[in-house]
């Protein structure tokens, strides 16, 4: 057991990975000799050299197009693309080759492949470059994926992505990386679509991913002083989606509270929230309410950023009003 | 333009490469004009693009590539799977969104797939498999096969950002890769030359990748397949990939509906007195074939494609449990749990 | 009053809003010279000349950019993405180009332009040709979406896109070209974030967007012969989101169904029942039924494309499940 | 390179706009620096992106624009947004995320923007504005203006699909705009020559456009002045666009964290020999002007720059209701009624 940065944890998880499988290769912007612009990839190129790990020019279409020939063809690679919000100017190849060639060729193409990309807001770096964009890829038939809220599971699920057989965008929250936690000791696999329960309290589900998943559980820590326990759900993975896990829950608490980074619209906290108010209506006690970022782009400043991006205030706030 | 021929198809030892290039063209031929009329009578019912007088290339590169080859396609793409093998009747079948097709209807005549035969897939964005076809030569590379990896586009196609990304990654990792641009002039109902910087789309950007222009007569079969062999050769021998420009023209519109009135007369005119078929057939005769062998090559493609239409017809829709198949390689649409 | 095709009424309104205001340009692959592959621009190059109707490389970026960088200088451009599939290969352009840059300028950019495209299945063209994506744009902050389901409003909510100040997707859902209806004489301009309420019934609440319009009606007329009256609201927008209307009805209803083109996961329909189930829960006395496009990219073959998509029969059913 | 002299720099006659030149390298230089310190200091929050070392960029194509040009810029936008005579303060406040930011603090370091000066943008994902600028171009065409717009880009952004398509089009339309690529040798950590198939990544493209190859010595201000003010009559005259490629480098990291440790000392060395702007302060003592008036205008940039520093610096934060302002025209954010 070795306590390890979320950062630090994603080249331990490739590196696990690569030792493990020599099909696996690994390709992206500076993920090499830089080791990233993030720093999660140090040591990789080091470990597995030049015939196994890639640095590639700005071209984020050859990249992920890269990835897809490859995946057909016997290798399972591994794409980062560094920053989600360049899922913009590769989205074709994602959404529109990636995910329907398996369905169109009636099964004959087989795409095991892993595309990761640092995700989400927090970090100053404006609207371009701090997006929430897990809603994109789950909005698309066909692909699987995955935000992991800790160091664990960055690994453990990254496992799960390499080895699973379909396309998985793996979403890196960025303000993450510094954060610490536990690993144990040898090959970690988790399982995609397993959503975990954090803490259990009769009040209120509450269900959360990735960097709001800390934010969910101070809140939690916060209501629980005055008295209203409520249960903390990791939704881990969005595609496949741990209904199961939510709904069983909800049933228990009566009241569903979702709790995501991405702008208002159609995000997972929708679907989450429809879903339930399909087959579990009759469980609810109260509104199903979801804390997200207002339907904006994220501002630069320090002060606007912070005040635009869920908090534990918001979240305490939007149990409340399920609860009420 | 090519003015040698390629060893290969010079001397008269290479009759029967030719013979089975000219069969090649002439069953393509022969299944598009089918497929036209199936179309006319209402039993093709997506799109279809139609490959009508672009056969000497699809024949002459299909001719020089090897069984492990990979092919990356467009949605005009009929041309290019038979080259690879492809049986007619699943294609056929296909396009009908028959059970028998190729993909059980689920891809429809715009993304024909045969991995058995290495047809790596049609593609109908423009520009993307360009990406992909650079993955497939990587891998090839990677795991250090000599396959080699051919892919088809148009000269529309040489506009689109993927393209530029593609050629230059290519050459950058010196894949083994020919990317093959069949220009007709036309995208859909634009000409090329009217949204185009240079004269030859492919050829004069060549050098912005670090590659040799080529640009050759792509009604000529003979010269597709010496600029498809000189290339493929290349790119096993490990000396990278290229870029090919085929001159040439589609005979009827872009897709199933289009008469293809927009293209001046005198220019249909002149590319359908260059008709690959019958040019094909005059230099066999002239090389020593008899009239015989080749209405005997005419004859079988003829009823090679009956049958296949037969088949194809007497084939029923797909079973509709095929809608949520295959989303996942569990073979399932499942996205909870 | 004239009759007229819902293909002829793009034309018809762009050509209205062309020869009112001499700062809108046009541009877009086959648009001018062809008429456009749908035929859907017939006569608008004659009308308004090269110096105002220009066809284009197939390089969406560039079509897109160059919308941008016009709207940004006095013009106000139309831009053609010939089917909205290929918004995946310009996607850059929209969601973090044109949706942004006013915000991130703090307003100093205004981007007055339209995005027309040929958006939807039913024509057999297979997963790359058929994807309705409306959704996408509606998850992204700084974009209006619109979606009309018949010529009079394709006339009247293009008038209104194009006047807007704000860059408008607009999609036209290719499967409606052939159809008809009535467009009144004389200039039309109508206002966007309205919904319409087609049928009244106090049944249930049935909202339907595009193509899925005419099915809901016949959905209504066969639910009526049970017995069962359901009020029919035309969506028409989505950005702006007209929830009033939606939840005013429901009120009176108690039920709410949707019903979408769009796969499963994060649809329109689930931001709508989402809000819902916040806002007017205790409105609801049964399920929020959203009826879509399984989870799956769109087949190709007749037999199946039909089978994926909601039919009468589907939408029947749900508003069934819903009322039970 | 060019080694003539454009006419307007080479006469003494000139000394008022090369002086105009230096007060602008030295202001950008000052600028940059002092953002740097705030770095250091805490003070500036987001990432930024410094342009020292490649102020002759900036300052030479600045200096040959007239104030109804159109600037398009990247996240290393500092220089060409105090190029078009935007103030310091609110650039300076923008990057410490202030009240009184270029943009209230909304955009950031990335994304400095000023209409009022015709400085349209500064743009953060790698490519797109390239054909953002040939729309405004375009504009400019069609509203029969003499607008002229200048775009700056990295030689990585060469490998980009965008710049493909941008060039294309601008090729095609006969767009008035210039495109610049500042090739500065590096991507973020990777140099350029490890991923582009030809050595100038612009310069060797142009053809592929059918433009004219230009490759310039982008840290010789008099250089980048003689071939800004040649593409800009060029395009101003109905010439069409031009792509040109400034040689330079940065003499820091990518990006504020970034030291830049990567790069061959040699490599850093060589470059920093050739600064830009003691070469320019030496070229003008040369050309007669006094050691007193350069000093004089580095007085003042200092003094400049110390004021924007405390004007910023005396900025609240912005207000929180920015965060739903400006979405929509209407000044709000509300997407629904
Ligand atoms: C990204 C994209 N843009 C537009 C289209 C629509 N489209 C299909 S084929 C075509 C013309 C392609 O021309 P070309 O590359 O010359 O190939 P050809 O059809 O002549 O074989 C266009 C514009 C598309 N499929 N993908
Ligand atoms: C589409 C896209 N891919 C990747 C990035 C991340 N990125 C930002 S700057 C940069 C390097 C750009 O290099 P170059 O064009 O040479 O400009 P320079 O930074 O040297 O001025 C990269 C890869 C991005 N912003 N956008
Ligand atoms: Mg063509
Ligand atoms: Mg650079």
């Amino acid at each position: 057991m070795a306590e390890m940065t979320y950062r630090d944890a994603v080249a331990y998880g490739i590196a696990q990975e690569m030792r493990r499988d020599p099909s696996v290769v690994f390709l992206g912007e500076d993920v090499g000799a830089a080791g990233g612009v993030f720093k999660a990839t140090v040591g990789v190129l080091d470990a597995f050299g030049p015939t196994r790990v890639f640095d590639t020019p700005i071209s984020e279409q050859a990249i992920l197009g890269a990835a897809m020939g490859a995946a057909m063809t016997g290798l399972r690679p591994i794409a980062e693309i560094m920053f989600s919000d360049f899922f913009a100017v590769c989205w074709d190849i994602v959404a529109n080759e990636m995910a329907k060639t398996r369905y169109m060729t009636n099964g004959q193409v087989t795409l095991p492949l892993v595309v990761r990309s640092g995700n989400g807001g927090g970090s100053r770096f404006g609207a371009q470059h701090s997006q929430s964009v897990e809603n994109w890829a789950m909005a698309v038939p066909g692909l699987k994926v995955v935000a992991p809220s800790n160091p664990k599971d960055v690994v453990g699920l990254l496992a799960a992505a390499v080895r699973d057989t379909d396309p998985v965008v793996f979403f890196e929250q960025k303000s993450l990386y510094p954060t610490k936690g536990e690993v144990p000791d040898g090959e970690i696999v988790d399982e995609l679509g397993r959503a975990t329960v954090l803490r259990r309290g009769g009040a209120a589900t509450v269900v959360a991913l990735a960097a709001m998943v800390p934010r969910a559980m101070a809140a939690a820590d916060q209501l629980a002083t005055e008295g209203i326990d409520v249960t903390v759900i990791d939704l881990r993975c969005l595609v496949p989606l741990d209904v199961t896990t939510v709904a069983t829950s909800v049933a228990e608490t009566g009241h569903l509270v979702t709790v995501e980074e991405n702008p208002r619209l159609c995000g997972w906290g929708a679907e989450l929230a429809s879903i339930i108010a399909e087959e579990n209506l009759f469980d609810l006690d109260g509104p199903i309410v979801r804390v997200t970022t207002p339907h904006v782009p994220l501002p630069a400043a320090d002060a606007l950023e912070d005040a635009a991006m869920p908090d534990v205030a918001r979240i305490v706030d939007g149990v409340r009003r399920s609860v009420l | 333009m090519t003015d040698v021929l390629h060893p290969a198809v010079a001397g008269p030892q290479a009759i029967d490469l030719r013979l089975r290039i000219y069969r090649m063209m002439v069953e393509m031929r022969d299944f598009e004009k089918r497929a036209y009329d199936l179309f006319l009578q209402g039993l093709v019912k997506g799109t279809s693009h139609l490959g009508l007088g672009q056969e000497a290339v699809a024949a002459g590169f299909g001719a020089a590539m090897r069984p492990e080859d990979y092919t990356f396609a467009t949605y005009r793409g009929h041309n290019h799977t038979l080259a690879r093998g492809v049986p007619m009747a699943p294609v056929m079948a296909e396009l009908m969104g028959r059970e028998a097709g190729l993909m059980a209807g689920k891809g429809g005549s715009m993304h024909l797939t045969s991995v058995a035969h290495r047809m790596m897939g049609s593609y109908a964005i423009v520009g993307a498999h360009l990406t992909i076809a650079n993955g497939a030569a990587w891998s090839s590379k990677l795991r250090g096969t000599s396959e080699v990896t051919v892919c088809f586009f148009g000269d529309g196609t040489t506009n689109i950002g993927a393209f530029h990304e593609a050629l230059n990654l290519a050459a950058v990792w010196q894949l083994p890769v020919v990317f093959v641009c069949e220009n007709n002039r036309w995208m859909e109902y634009t000409p090329i030359g009217s949204v185009t910087a240079v004269q030859h789309p492919a050829g004069d950007r060549a050098p912005a990748y670090g590659l040799a222009p080529v640009v050759i007569d792509g009604n000529d079969a003979d010269a597709t397949y010496a600029a498809a062999a000189a290339a493929i050769e290349r790119a096993r021998g490990g000396g990278g990939p290229s870029l090919i420009e085929a001159e040439t023209y589609r005979h009827g519109g872009h897709s199933r509906a289009d008469p293809g009135k927009y293209r001046p007369e005198s220019e249909v005119a002149s590319w359908l007195a260059r008709d690959p078929l019958p040019l094909y057939r005059r230099r066999l005769l002239d090389a020593g074939v008899s009239e015989q062998v080749l209405a005997s090559v005419e004859e079988a493609s003829r009823q090679a494609v009956d049958e296949a239409t037969e088949l194809a017809a007497a084939s029923p829709p797909p079973d509709l449990s095929l809608v949520e198949k295959d989303v996942f390689a569990d073979g399932g649409s499942a996205w909870r749990r």
